[in-house]
C-alpha cells in the first residue's frame, strides 16, 4: 500500500459543500412532481453522495485496491439479494 | 474494531503490516454492516413495490424539515470527523484532534436530539406500531408496515450512533492523553471510518423514508 | 526411534485457568472452542436421541407433541448454529489457519478471544431458553408461526443465535484479513493449501451472509415482542419475505458447513496419497465458485411456499449449477488417488468415507433442485436424508477426520488407531443404517417434522432409531480414545504422518510463536521435496 | 407390524412423470456413487503404500479431464432441469376447465369448500379423470397441502391465495398432510382423499343437501350491503361485477390487472389497494368482519356472475 495520504482540508470542504448542495438539491426536488423521475433523481443523488462521502472522508480514493473490491463486492451482493426478492414479489401476481 | 497497540504487537512483522491489517479489517467489518442494513433495505423495497401508494401517504407524516435539517448535522459531523482524522495524521495539538472530535460529538448529539423529538412526535400522534396505532387513512395496515419499517431502520441507525458516540469519547480521552500522531492513528481512523458509514447510510434513509411519494 | 516432546510448547507455556481464559494464542482459543462445541454436540445428540426414540413407534408415546416439537428445534438450533457452523472453522481452521501460512498468530488475537466469549454467550443464552420452556418453531422460525403463533420462548433463542452470529463473524474477519495480510514469505497465494482457500471462501460467505440472518431474526424478535409489524400478514406483510431473508443466509451457510471440511479432506487426500491434489487449481477456484454461486439459489428452499414460478424456474437452473464445483472437486480427489501412495492410516479412512457419503448427499440434492420432484418430497424426511447425509456423513466425517489427523499436532499425543479406524467403521455403518431408510420414507410421503406417523412408515422408522443407537455409539467412542491418549498416548513425533505443509515444520505441540524462525516458503502447497523421506522428524530445508 | 410399502401409490396424471423423473435421478445417481466409490476401493487396493519411504511422482494436472468433468455433469443437471421444470410448469398452470375447490388451512384442520355446496373437514372427495384446482389460504400460519400419492404439494399462506391442481387417476383412499409446521398438532393435520368414480361423486355431492358456494356467497353479498354500491345495472357506487372474473379491469393510475381470485380477494378486503379506473375510494374494507371461508364464498359468487359477451368487452 502507498505511504498514507493526507488530503488537503481545500478538499474536505468542496465535498462537503456538495453535499450539503445535493441534500438541499434532493429536498428541493421531492415537491416537484416529476411522476417517476423523483424517485431516480433523488436515488442518484444519494448515490452521488454517498460515492462521495467514501472516496474522500473514508478515503477510498487513495486506498489499495483490496477494500474497493471488499466494499464493491457488498454493494454487489446487497443487489443480489434485493434483486432476486424483488423479482419474485413483482412476478409473483401472474401466477398461473 | 481495531486491536489498539501503539507498538507493534508480537505476531506482526513491523508497523505498516499492522496498520494495513486494521484498516483492512475494518473495511471488511463494514462489508458486514452494509448486509446488516441491507436486510431492512430488502424489506422496504419489496414492500414500496408492493404498496407504493401507502407508502407515499405515509411518508407524508414524516417532517421534512427535520429530516432535512437532521442531514446537514450528520453532514457537518462526517465532515469534523475527516478534519479529526487529519489532525492526527499531520500531528497537530492533542487539544486540535480534541477540538474536532467534540464538535462531531456535539453534532452526532444533536442529531439524536432531533430524532428523538420527532420520535415522541411520532408517539403522540399515534404513529408507533403496535396496539397504540390510531392512523386512519385509507391504508392503515401498510402505513402501519412503513412506520415498523421507519422505526426499524431509523432506530437501528440511531443505535449505530450512540455506539459512535460512545466510541469518539473514548477516542477524546486517548486523544488528550497524546495517544495519537502521525505514527500511530489507526484507532482515530478506523472509529471516522465507522463514522462516515453511519453517515451514509442515513444518506439513503432520508430520500427512502422522507422524500418518495411527496407532494 | 523414540519421538521427545519440546520441553516448552503452547500448552504448558503457562498453568491455571486464567492463562486460558485470558489467552490470545489461536491454538488455545481454538480448544477453548473444541471443548464448548463437542458440548454442544452431545446436547444436540441428546436431543436427537430423544427424537428417535419418540419416532421408533408410530404413536407419540414417549413425549408430548409440544415437547416432540421442540425437540427437533433444539436438536437443529444446537447443532447447526452451535456446533457445525463453528465445528472446523473455528477449532481445527484457529489452530491451523495461521500455521499453515507461517504466521504467528491471527491477525487481531483479542478479537478472536472475544468471538469465543460472544459465541459462548449466545450459546448460554439459547441454553437458557431452552431449558426454561424451550422452543418450537422449528430451525428455520417460519413466520407468522414464530411471531404470532408460537407461545415458547422465541426471542431469547433468537437473540442467543444473533449474539453467536457475531462470534462467526469475528472469526471469518481474523480469516481475511490474516489469510490476505500475514502469508509467510514467498507463500504466494497459489502455494496456499487447499484449506486455507477453503477457509477464505467460506470466510465471506460469513461475512456476507451472517449479517442478513442476524438482522432477520432481530426483526422476528421485534415483530414478537414490540409488534413491529415486517412481516405479518394481517398488515399486508409477506411471509414470503421473511424466507427470503432467512434463506439468502441459510443457504450459504451449508456452504459454511462443507467447504472447511473439503478443505480438510483436501489435506488428508495429499498427505496419504502422498501427491499433490491432482488439479490444484481448479480445487481451490471451486471453493470461490461454491461461495459465489452459493448466494444464488436460496430460493430453492421455497418452490412450494408460493413464490413466483419465474423465480423458481431461475432458482433451479442456479442450483443446478451450484452442483458442478463440488462435482470438480470430488474428481479430483479421486484421481489424486490414481497412482498415488495410500496408506490406510485412520483420518485418510474418515477422508474417503466423506466423498463417498458427500456424493450421496450431494446427488440427492440435486433431486430437491429439480422443480418437479422437489415439489413432492419437499419438507419429508428425505430432505432430512439429504442433509443429514451431506452435514453428519459429509461434514463431520471430515471433522473426525480432520481432529484424528491434527490430535498429534494439537495435544503431542497419537491416539490408539485401531480404536480410531473401528470407530470409523461404526460410523460409517451406523449412518447409513439411520438415514437411507429416510430417503425411502421421504419419497413415500412421510412429512419432517411429525411427531406421530401412519403405521405404516414403522418398519422404517424402526431401522433408522437402530442405526442411530449404533451411530452413538461411534461417536461416543473417539471421546473416549481421544480423551484417554492426553494422558497416554504415545508421544508424537513434529511430522508422524510425513505430510507437507507449514504446520508440520514445528514441534508437536508447537511454540506459543508456533515456529522457532519465520518460516520462508519456497516450493508449492503438497510438495514433499524436502521432507524427511520417513515419517518422524522435522524437515530441514 | 403394518404392511410396509416401499413406494407410493400412483393415483393422479402427474405421480407418473414425476417418477419417471425419479427413476432418471436415481440411476444418475447410483451410477456416480458406483463410480466414485468403485474407483475409490480399486486405488485404494491397487495403490496403497507399500513401503514407508514410498514417493509417487506428483501428477500433472489435466485440463481436458477437467473440462470433460465439468462439462459431463453439467449436460446431466440440464437435462434434470429442464425435465423438472417442464414438470413444475403443468403443475403451476391448472386447466381452464378444472372443476374448483376452495381449502381453508387453520390450526390444526384443513376445511373444504366445494363449489355445488358440500363443506368438508379433513376429507376430500374427487371424482377420477377431471383436473381439479384447488385454491388455498390459511386462517392462521403456513400450512402445507399434501397430497403424496398425487406428488403434489402447495403451501397455504395467510393473506393470500395460492393455487395446485390435479387429476385423479384411481380411486381409492389417499393421505392427505399437512408438510409445513404449523404447531403442536401439526402432525395430526391430516385427512384422506377419497377418490371416487364420477358417478359415485356426483351421487356424493348431491347427498350433501347443504346450499352451495354460489348461493352462499349470494347471501353473504345481500348481507353485507353490497348491493347498495355494486348494482348488476353498474348504476351503483361501484363497478358492477359482472363478468369482473377473468376480464381485465383498467386502474386508476393508467395501469391494469386482470381480475383472479387474488384480485378479488385483495378488493375485498384492501379496497384501497388497486382502485377501478373512474370510481372513488369510498368502498369501505372488509378485513376482520369476513372470515377466509366467506370471502372465498363471495368470489364463488362474483366469479357465477357471467356476462354477455358485449359487456365484458366494454369493461
Ligand atoms: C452442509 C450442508 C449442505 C450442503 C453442502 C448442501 C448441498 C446441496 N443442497 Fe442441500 N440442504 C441442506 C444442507 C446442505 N445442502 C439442509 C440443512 C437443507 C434443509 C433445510 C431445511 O429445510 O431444514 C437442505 C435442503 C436443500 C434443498 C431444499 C429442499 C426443500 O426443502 O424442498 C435443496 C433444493 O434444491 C437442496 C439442494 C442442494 C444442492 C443442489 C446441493 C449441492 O451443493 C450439492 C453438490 C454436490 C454434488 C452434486 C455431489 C458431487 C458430485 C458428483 C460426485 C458428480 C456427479 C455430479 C453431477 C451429475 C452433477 N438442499
Ligand atoms: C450438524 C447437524 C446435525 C447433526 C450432527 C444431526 C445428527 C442427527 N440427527 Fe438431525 N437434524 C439437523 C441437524 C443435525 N442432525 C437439523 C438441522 C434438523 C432439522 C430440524 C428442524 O426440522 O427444524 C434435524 C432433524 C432431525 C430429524 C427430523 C426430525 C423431524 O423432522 O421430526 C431426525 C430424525 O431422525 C434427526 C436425527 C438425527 C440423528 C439420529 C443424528 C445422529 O447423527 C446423532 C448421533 C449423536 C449421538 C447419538 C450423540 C451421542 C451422545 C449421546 C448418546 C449422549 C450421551 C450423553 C452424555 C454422555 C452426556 N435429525
Ligand atoms: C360504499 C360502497 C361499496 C360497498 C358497500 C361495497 N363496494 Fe365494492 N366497490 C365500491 C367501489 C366505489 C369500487 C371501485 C373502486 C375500487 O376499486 O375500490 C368497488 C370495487 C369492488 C370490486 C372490484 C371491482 C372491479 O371492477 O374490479 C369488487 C370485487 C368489490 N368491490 C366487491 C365488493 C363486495 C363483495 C362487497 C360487499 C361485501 C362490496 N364490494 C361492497 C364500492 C362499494
Ligand atoms: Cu398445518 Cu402443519
Ligand atoms: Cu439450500
Amino acid at each position: 500500500m502507498p505511504a498514507e495520504h493526507v488530503a488537503p482540508v481545500r478538499l474536505y470542504l468542496a465535498v462537503f459543500a456538495c453535499l450539503l448542495g445535493l441534500t438541499a438539491l434532493t429536498t428541493a426536488i421531492a415537491f416537484a412532481d416529476l411522476g417517476r423521475l423523483n424517485t431516480v433523481i433523488m436515488l442518484a443523488i444519494a448515490v452521488t453522495k454517498a460515492t462521495l462521502v467514501a472516496l474522500f472522508f473514508m478515503h477510498l480514493w487513495w486506498n489499495e485496491r483490496l477494500t474497493r473490491v471488499a466494499i464493491g463486492g457488498a454493494l454487489a451482493w446487497l443487489l443480489l439479494l434485493i434483486g432476486l426478492t424483488l423479482a419474485d414479489v413483482l412476478t409473483r401476481a401472474t401466477l398461473g | 474494531m481495531a486491536e489498539l497497540a501503539p507498538t507493534v504487537a508480537h505476531h506482526f512483522d513491523d508497523a505498516e503490516q499492522q496498520r494495513e491489517a486494521a484498516t483492512f479489517g475494518m473495511w471488511v467489518f463494514l462489508v458486514t454492516e452494509v448486509m446488516f442494513f441491507g436486510g431492512l433495505f430488502t424489506a422496504y423495497v419489496a414492500y414500496r413495490a408492493l404498496y407504493p401508494d401507502a407508502f407515499g401517504h405515509a411518508s407524508n407524516h414524516l417532517d421534512v424539515r427535520l429530516g432535512t435539517t437532521n442531514t446537514a448535522v450528520l453532514i457537518t459531523s462526517s465532515l469534523t470527523m475527516a478534519l479529526a482524522v487529519r489532525a492526527a495524521q499531520v500531528g497537530e495539538a492533542p487539544s486540535r484532534i480534541v477540538r474536532w472530535l467534540a464538535a462531531t460529538m456535539l453534532l452526532g448529539a444533536t442529531f439524536l436530539g432531533i430524532k428523538l423529538f420527532e420520535y415522541g412526535h411520532k408517539f403522540h400522534e399515534g404513529l408507533v406500531p403496535g396496539p397504540a396505532f390510531t392512523y386512519t387513512g385509507p391504508d392503515a395496515r401498510q402505513a402501519q408496515l412503513f412506520f415498523s419499517l421507519y422505526f426499524g431502520m431509523t432506530g437501528l441507525h440511531a443505535l449505530h450512533m450512540v455506539i459512535g458516540l460512545a466510541l469518539l469519547g473514548w477516542l477524546a480521552r486517548q486523544a488528550i492523553r497524546g495517544r495519537f500522531g502521525p505514527a500511530f492513528h489507526t484507532p482515530i481512523e478506523n472509529c471516522g471510518l465507522y463514522w462516515h458509514f453511519v453517515d451514509i447510510v442515513w444518506i439513503f434513509l432520508f430520500p427512502l423514508l422522507y422524500l418518495i411519494g411527496r407532494h | 526411534m523414540e519421538a521427545r516432546a519440546p520441553a516448552v510448547h503452547y500448552l504448558n507455556v503457562d498453568y491455571g485457568v486464567r492463562s486460558w481464559l485470558f489467552t490470545t494464542d489461536h491454538k488455545r482459543i481454538a480448544l477453548l472452542y473444541l471443548g464448548t462445541i463437542t458440548l454442544m454436540f452431545l446436547i444436540g445428540g441428546i436431543f436427537a436421541v430423544l427424537i428417535r426414540l419418540e419416532l421408533l413407534t408410530p404413536a407419540g408415546d414417549l413425549v408430548s407433541a409440544d415437547t416432540y416439537n421442540k425437540l427437533f428445534t433444539m436438536h437443529g438450533i444446537v447443532m447447526l448454529f452451535f456446533f457445525l457452523i463453528p465445528s472446523i472453522p473455528a477449532v481445527l481452521g484457529n489452530f491451523l489457519v495461521p500455521m499453515m501460512i507461517g504466521a504467528r498468530d491471527l491477525a487481531f488475537p483479542r478479537l478472536n478471544l472475544l468471538s469465543w466469549y460472544i459465541f459462548v454467550l449466545g450459546a448460554a443464552v439459547s441454553l437458557w431458553a431452552m431449558l426454561t420452556g424451550g422452543v418450537d418453531t422449528g430451525w428455520t422460525f417460519y413466520t407468522p408461526y414464530s411471531t404470532s403463533a408460537s407461545v415458547t420462548k422465541v426471542i431469547p433463542t433468537a437473540v442467543g443465535i444473533f449474539i453467536s452470529g457475531f462470534s462467526s463473524m469475528l472469526t471469518g474477519l481474523n480469516f481475511i484479513v490474516t489469510i490476505h495480510k500475514m502469508r509467510a514469505k514467498g507463500l504466494t497465494w497459489f502455494r496456499l493449501p487447499l484449506f486455507i482457500w477453503a477457509h477464505y471462501a467460506t470466510s465471506i460467505i460469513i461475512m456476507l451472509g451472517t449479517p442478513v440472518i442476524a438482522i432477520t431474526l432481530l426483526l422476528v424478535a421485534l415483530e414478537r415482542g414490540f409488534h413491529l409489524g415486517i412481516f405479518d400478514p394481517a398488515l399486508g406483510g409477506d411471509p414470503l419475505l421473511f424466507q427470503h431473508l432467512f434463506w439468502f443466509y441459510s443457504h450459504p451457510a451449508v456452504y459454511i458447513m462443507i467447504l472447511p471440511g473439503m478443505g480438510v479432506v483436501s489435506e488428508l487426500i495429499a498427505c496419504f496419497a502422498r501427491r499433490p491434489i491432482f488439479g490444484y487449481g481448479f480445487v481451490a477456484a471451486s471453493s470461490l465458485m461454491i461461495a459465489v454461486l452459493g448466494f444464488l439459489v436460496w430460493g430453492h428452499h421455497m418452490f412450494t411456499s408460493g413464490q413466483s414460478v419465474y423465480t423458481a424456474f431461475v432458482f433451479s437452473f442456479l442450483s443446478m449449477l451450484v452442483a458442478i464445483p463440488s462435482a470438480v472437486k470430488v474428481f479430483n480427489w479421486t484421481a489424486t488417488l490414481y497412482r498415488g501412495s495410500i496408506a490406510w492410516d485412520s483420518p485418510m479412512l474418515y477422508a474417503l468415507g466423506f466423498i463417498g457419503l458427500f456424493t450421496m448427499g450431494g446427488l440427492t440434492g440435486l433431486f430437491l433442485a429439480c422443480l418437479g420432484v422437489d415439489v413432492h418430497v419437499h419438507d419429508t424426511y428425505f430432505i432430512v436424508a439429504h442433509f443429514h447425509y451431506i452435514m453428519v456423513g459429509g461434514t463431520i466425517m471430515a471433522y473426525l477426520g480432520g481432529i484424528h489427523f491434527w490430535w498429534p499436532k494439537i495435544t503431542g499425543r497419537m491416539y490408539p488407531e485401531p480404536l480410531a479406524k473401528a470407530a470409523g467403521l461404526i460410523v460409517f455403518l451406523g449412518f447409513n443404517l439411520t438415514f437411507f431408510p429416510q430417503f425411502i420414507l421421504g419419497y413415500l410421503g412421510m412429512p419432517r417434522r411429525y411427531h406421530v406417523y401412519p403405521p405404516e412408515f414403522q418398519a422404517l422408522n424402526v431401522l433408522s432409531t437402530a442405526g442411530a443407537s449404533i451411530l452413538g455409539v461411534g461417536y461416543l467412542l473417539p471421546l473416549c480414545y481421544l480423551l484417554w491418549s492426553l494422558r497416554y498416548g504415545p508421544i508424537a513425533s513434529a511430522n508422524p504422518w510425513g505430510a507437507a505443509g507449514l504446520e508440520w515444520r514445528t514441534t508437536s505441540p508447537p511454540p506459543t510463536e508456533n515456529f522457532p524462525t519465520p518460516p520462508v516458503v519456497v516450493r508449492d502447497a503438497y510438495d514433499l521435496d524436502g521432507v524427511a523421506a520417513a515419517p518422524g522428524e522435522v524437515a530441514v530445508g | 407390524m403394518a404392511p410396509f410399502p416401499l413406494f407410493p401409490p400412483e393415483a393422479s396424471t402427474m405421480a407418473a412423470r414425476v417418477d419417471a423423473l425419479l427413476f432418471f435421478l436415481l440411476g444418475v445417481t447410483a451410477f456416480f456413487v458406483a463410480l466414485v466409490a468403485t474407483l475409490i476401493v480399486v486405488f485404494m487396493v491397487r495403490y496403497r503404500r507399500r513401503a514407508p519411504d514410498e514417493r509417487p511422482a506428483a501428477p500433472h494436472g489435466s485440463v481436458p479431464l477437467e473440462v470433460g468433468w465439468t462439462a459431463v455433469p453439467l449436460a446431466i443437471v440440464m437435462v434434470i432441469f429442464f425435465w423438472g421444470a417442464s414438470i413444475y410448469a403443468s403443475l403451476r398452470r391448472p386447466p381452464d376447465d378444472a372443476l374448483p375447490i376452495d381449502v381453508v388451512g387453520k390450526q390444526w384442520m384443513w376445511k373444504v369448500q366445494h363449489l355445488e355446496g358440500r363443506r368438508e373437514i379433513d376429507e376430500l372427495h374427487v371424482p377420477t379423470g377431471r383436473p381439479v384446482k384447488i385454491t388455498m389460504t390459511s386462517e392462521d400460519v403456513i400450512h402445507g397441502f399434501y397430497i403424496p400419492a398425487f406428488r403434489i404439494k402447495q403451501d397455504a399462506v395467510p393473506g393470500r391465495y395460492t393455487t395446485t391442481w390435479f387429476e385423479a387417476t384411481r380411486p381409492g383412499t389417499y393421505d392427505l398432510f399437512c408438510s409445513a409446521y404449523c404447531g403442536t398438532l401439526h402432525s395430526g393435520m391430516v385427512g384422506k382423499v377419497v377418490v371416487m368414480e364420477p358417478r359415485d361423486y356426483e351421487a356424493w355431492l348431491a347427498g350433501g343437501g347443504a346450499v352451495s358456494a354460489v348461493d352462499a356467497g349470494k347471501a353473504l353479498f345481500e348481507a353485507n350491503g353490497c348491493p347498495s354500491c355494486h348494482r348488476p345495472d353498474g348504476t351503483g357506487r361501484g363497478p358492477a361485477l359482472v363478468g369482473l372474473f377473468g376480464s381485465r379491469v383498467a386502474l386508476e393510475g393508467g395501469t391494469s390487472v386482470v381480475a383472479d381470485e387474488g384480485y378479488l380477494r385483495e378488493s375485498i378486503l384492501n379496497p384501497q389497494a388497486k382502485i377501478v379506473a373512474g370510481y372513488q375510494p369510498v368502498m369501505p374494507t372488509f378485513q376482520g368482519l369476513l372470515t377466509e371461508e366467506d370471502v372465498m364464498q363471495l368470489i364463488a359468487y362474483i366469479k357465477s356472475l357471467a356476462a354477455p359477451p358485449a359487456v365484458r368487452t366494454e369493461r
